[in-house]
């Protein structure tokens, strides 16, 4: 594996960040909430960037796509990380859609790819529950067989762009007990079928999220998504891609609320110097610098191992989550420590960053657990 | 001896007969509590009958002398009082700058008709007082503040800029650092002066912190009179003044976060809410780990706090460890805010709302609260300056 | 519980300090090792500190001590500590004199603890064993009866002063298996028994200890020291309790390293300034101020709380010694590299500190062990 | 490329017809191997072999111009070298501050004549290397060394000490730093020199360590004579050579951390031999966090050295890397060392003798041995000084 961005990755790269900086400031993601706006994104922005090929980099060509690599996406994800754009690669992209590549039927694919692809439709993937912490297996709603079809019952929380989704996959348990990994089968349900309600629910981040109550909702056997009952093995493998996405988003953050940060040290002025020439900051902002260095090579070699599929695959993409967790909150802590009272402020995006941080801390397994995970992988 | 036995008895059947009994077992977090002033809000009638009550007695400041209306009570019987306040389990019936910090300022440096003027309407909760110190370009170097005033007459004509002012949208008079003399090296320029928020020219807007919350203003000072007689201490000397009140504010701070640990619900209980056991044993042995570091920190640092009192009493001198109450402890609760947020996991990311619990969409605004508590009173970086010059004798 | 000195303890404190900067400075520490001393201590100090009445502190006095408490004690052994002073206080006092004076007959008790107030007899405790790590329950060592006799077999390592003390306290296994805590029985045994021999170990700290390896060394029934089987609860306390003045100890040691740290950064000159005018290095100093602060308050309250029989007193004694490891190897550490070069010779004190801090840090459980007690201890 | 798979049959059949088959499946660790040198020890015969068969093609140092008695090799085909002999299990010929420090420094600076004198004998281990930068009072500020050298004739005299000087007593020769200014600058009057460690008036003392070995000299200089023409660069212009002789330095530090994690046995696989296991976990939960917390640094850490590696290779220009190499590499050796011994438990303790194995013995010298690391070749202080400086544009 080349730890190093190839021709192409540089440009995409290159072009990225010149769409963030001039159609994506933080700005934007400001007035979004400022608005309370009812989408929570802007699907303005999100056909440009299918118009530039982004949205459809994991999608196979057949429908649509580029059928490019992790190691792609991850150099976009990136560049919208720093900008905290809030549109909806994790939702569509990586989970809805990578569930339906991976585990769709020729029929599912084709009615939802092209139109992902092109920027027109928006999928999510209803997954957690309100004691389900980190663990896919724990799933307590239930999918029952009544004549021919499916009835699902329960709640899921969280769930991203749930409210503007065209159609939610929904984990429910068809067999088995609340933690068992068999029985879990993946259900593609419209949002308009009847017993399904969303409601929009309110996090630190201002991303899109909901509360999907499923009342005896009522769907037909072609809704099932892959093999009945095998769903936590396919949830998983697309969950840990995400998290390679999520990680890159995450390397976009805390680079910029660094640059910001020495940027700062390089204007303030206090006791009549600038502030960046105090070595107790200096030496701080070094090993920041450090850490964040580490967390870029743990993103970009999970990213080449999980589209290789490398045996220790897994093993990388926790190395990358649980230091991208780290190193976010502590650049965006240190952000705001060394922005001062400015940094405390509304005001001030240090702020988003330190939320957007702790958010996607707790999104897809927290630094603990990825820990716990990796010992486990390591048998000791 | 015998008459501090006496006292105590004399003072547990008067506050057993007129503490309202509903207030009993009521529990203040930070910002909580009898703030008093002119547009004073109380958490319930109760509370400002408890307040009325206490005052008249002068036992909101039960050291203070009696002459300007405080309880004039001597250290041990103020100690006595606390110790039966803490048995009945009665909230403190004041809290504020007032008393904690103005008051004790000027008792040490104010002329006797500012304590005349003053004292006894902070002890009654009648004004509500805010700190005018930092200002947009004078953050952890204060010194450098820049707002005027300009002797005209029997008036100080001040116009500037103040930052940070907690509560000034609430307070009736603040007590401020203003430059007297630009060509004096920086130090040496400044005047303690006491404004009141009423007076033309005063202008406040709050500040939306990013916890939402809004416990600090700016504070616009556009040719605001104050009369020549509110200077505390020395014209040019105010300085002085204002370490002695930085001292106190510490002192303050730290003691908020020094020793709250008991009331608290411990994080093993918490987490029993949230996440798997395993026979006794928390599952997640990483979560574990940091409960356990974090646990035994807090009670090193309030046995701590318990040592530096117990020092006070025995008649020790103090150290200079106010700076260090004040970094650990705040960075003890930032801690605390952040674990007690990792134990809850997703259930922490709520900002108001559907699916999140009330006690959990406060602990998140508490997290996010307590990232200021390093900045706010001294930045962790000048308090650890501090204590490098100060205590460790470090050269500059 | 009151967290300061006495007048008494204030007195104390100072003639210890007194008599270790005049009689104990660290080059006598050095003298020993440099000599490769068969005793390891000075025995003519030893009388001395009798005389001071330091070693009869925790003596009763009906056998000549002053029956004073650990709070007593730990102001001497913080004095001690700063210096290095290896007298068998640990081996003698604390685990020996301890042992007989909470478990032993009033005959066992007579013959011993009078010599041991004056300075004369040396006694210690063989408890651990190559594969107990921390556990005064993994006791391999066994005794078997045979006709009025015990016969004991095994080996015990690091015993402190082993091959100079005049008895050895030992822990066997006379019933249950391996790690049971019940079962285990201690045996008073002078060193002069046929079948024990007694090898000294060379380790970093160069403090005396001993391989004591046991053939069938046969003793009378005589021997035993408290109940037969219940060796194990009686052990513990006393481990505990000398673990309050192995904390004091390491708070000597790491406020002396510490106060040499921040002389050398007040003269060392580099770059044409002081290196204490660094902020870097005042800000590492000032934190590690407030580390040693927080130990001075763990050691104070345990000692107290020991004393007191407080309930929660082993949670306190475990916070000092978690913290006190953590701590003295930090300072040790600090103290090394602030130094620099001259800080990593052997010609340099600071290495001393660091390998003093590494075996205290072993001894009677690390921090991780403590932290995982109180965890324990706390029901998590 | 068809060239270099040829380049690659052939280097493959040459190493495999002449390398000694015992040497096969030797790694050498820090500070072992082939150092050469008049006073040279080797591992053993087979290896002296070794030295000798390479050194003949020059393939001791591949990529030095054949001209010197170097390999001549291009980059692409010292990397077909460096593959083959991987595979093949081989280790390095020679090592040594000829080859790393000052060869390419010669290649650099060095003149014709130079050159010419000193590369070969390198490149066939006959002369051995040391440095003589760091003084007792010029330590992590280098460039205030005061050793004097005066120009009498055609020979400098020299006066004065040189401290941690590496392995001084094994080597032949020294490359310097003097001060040929003492006027100037402190950075502008300082000469490189190279200087025969047998001329009269050159002492040297090993430094023993706390890890008991002495890998250090001091160095005493009393009116040594060292000819004018071992100057290297420009009179007075030695910092020029000293900083890049440093990169150099600190990139062969960085790597010799850097990388050496794949060779070495698992932390998890170590502590089955010390610890209680519950089912397949650690018991001891606060040993197990840190456990994982060391190993995924350590992973984050070496693919970040692979990531440099690789940008090399794409041709990327090479950032100021270094430094962070030095610093995270030393500190992670520290961090490993002290686990593996918090692992061993009271079996780490041991200096030597009875009752402790030899591996634990060494794991110990090395533990104290790594204190160092963050000291030697540039503290970790001063590099992290480099880091917001030259990679983070602070001001100064």
């Amino acid at each position: 594996m080349e730890l190093v961005l190839s021709e192409d990755q540089e440009l995409l790269a290159k072009t990225a960040i010149d769409f963030v900086r001039t159609r994506s400031p933080v700005s934007r993601m400001r007035a979004l909430r400022d608005a309370q706006d009812p989408i929570g994104f802007s699907r303005t922005l999100w056909k440009e960037m299918a118009e530039l090929g982004w949205v459809g980099i994991l999608i196979p060509e057949a429908y649509g796509g580029a059928n490019m690599g992790l190691a792609d996406l991850v150099v976009v994800l990136e560049a919208l990380g720093r900008t905290l754009a809030p549109e909806p690669f994790l939702s569509t992209i990586l989970l809805g859609g990578q569930l339906l590549t991976q585990a769709g039927s020729e029929e599912q694919k084709q009615a939802w790819l092209p139109g992902i692809a092109s920027g027109d439709k928006i999928l999510t993937v209803a997954y957690q529950e309100a004691r389900s912490r980190y663990d896919l297996n724990r799933v307590a709603t239930k999918a029952e067989q009544q004549s021919g079809s499916w009835v699902l019952s329960g709640e899921k929380i969280q769930v991203l762009d749930g409210h503007t989704a065209d159609a939610l996959i929904v984990s429910a348990r068809t067999a088995g007990g609340q933690n068992d990994q068999d029985g879990i089968t993946l259900f593609l349900i419209p949002r308009d079928t009847p017993g399904l309600t969303v409601t929009r629910q309110q996090r630190i981040d201002d991303r899109a999220v909901a509360l999907v109550s499923l009342d005896s909702v009522k769907v037909g056997a072609g809704s099932l998504l892959g093999p009945l009952g095998g769903g936590f093995e396919i949830l998983s493998q697309v969950v840990d891609r995400a998290t390679v996405g999520l990680c890159a988003e995450m390397l976009g953050g805390m680079s910029q609320i660094f640059d910001d940060t020495l940027n700062y040290l390089k204007t303030r002025q206090q006791f009549g110097a600038l502030i960046g020439t105090f070595q107790a900051l200096k030496h701080r902002a070094a090993r920041l610098f450090m850490e964040i260095e580490l967390a870029r090579s743990s993103v970009m070699a999970a990213a080449r191992a999980a589209d290789a599929g490398d045996k220790d695959w897994e093993s990388l993409i926790s190395l990358a989550k649980a230091r991208g967790s780290d190193t976010f909150l502590l650049a965006a802590n240190e952000g705001v420590q060394m922005h001062g009272g400015i940094g405390m402020t509304d005001e001030h995006d240090a702020g988003f960053y330190l939320k957007r941080a702790r958010v996607a801390e707790m999104t897809f397994g927290d630094a603990a657990w990825h820990r716990e995970r990796w010992a486990t992988l390591h048998k000791y | 001896m015998a008459d501090l036995e006496k006292f105590r008895a004399e003072t547990r059947r008067w506050l057993s007969d007129n503490a309202p009994p509903s207030i009993k077992g009521t529990t203040l977090g930070l910002g909580e509590g009898n703030w008093g002033g002119r547009k004073a809000t109380y958490p319930n009638p109760d509370m400002k009958a408890w307040l009325n009550v206490m005052a008249a007695r002068g036992w909101t400041a039960p050291e203070w002398p009696a002459q300007y209306g405080g309880g004039g009570l001597s250290k041990a019987e103020a100690k006595v009082l606390r110790d039966e306040m803490a048995a009945l389990k009665l909230p403190a019936p004041l809290v504020g700058f007032g008393l904690t910090m103005i008051g004790p300022t000027l008792l040490e440096y104010g002329t006797e008709d500012q304590k005349q003027e003053h004292l006894s309407k902070i002890i009654r909760g009648d004004i509500r007082w805010c700190q005018g110190y930092s200002e947009p370009g004078s953050g952890s170097d204060l010194a450098s503040l820049q707002t005027r005033a300009v002797l005209q007459g029997d008036y100080y004509v001040i116009n500037g800029q103040k930052i940070w002012t907690s509560y000034a949208n609430y307070s009736d008079w603040m007590f401020m650092l203003v430059r007297t003399d630009p060509q004096a090296p920086k130090h040496e320029g400044i005047t303690f002066i006491l404004m009141d928020m009423a007076s033309p020219g005063v202008e406040t807007r709050p500040i939306k912190l990013i916890s939402g919350s809004s416990p600090f203003c700016e504070t616009f000072l556009t040719d605001v009179q104050v009369p020549a007689k509110n200077v505390v201490f020395k014209v040019n000397h105010g300085w002085t003044v204002a370490k002695a009140l930085l001292n106190h504010e510490r002192t303050m701070i730290a003691s908020a976060f020094g020793s709250g640990t008991g009331r608290r619900q411990t994080i093993g209980d918490y987490a029993r809410k949230y996440v798997d056991f395993e026979g006794e044993r928390i599952a997640d042995t990483t979560l574990r780990t940091r409960m356990t570091q974090y646990e035994m920190d807090a009670l090193a640092f309030k046995l701590t706090s318990d040592r530096a009192r117990d020092a006070a009493k025995a008649g020790l001198p103090p150290g200079s460890e106010s700076s260090m109450f004040k970094i650990y402890g705040t960075e003890l609760n930032q801690r605390r805010q952040e674990l007690l947020g990792s134990i809850a996991g997703p259930q922490a990311l709520g900002w108001e709302g559907s699916g999140f619990e009330e006690q959990e969409l406060s602990q998140t605004r508490d997290w996010l609260r307590s990232r200021g508590n390093t900045i706010e009173g001294g930045t962790s970086e000048v308090q650890l300056n501090i204590i490098a010059k100060r205590v460790l004798g470090l050269p500059d």
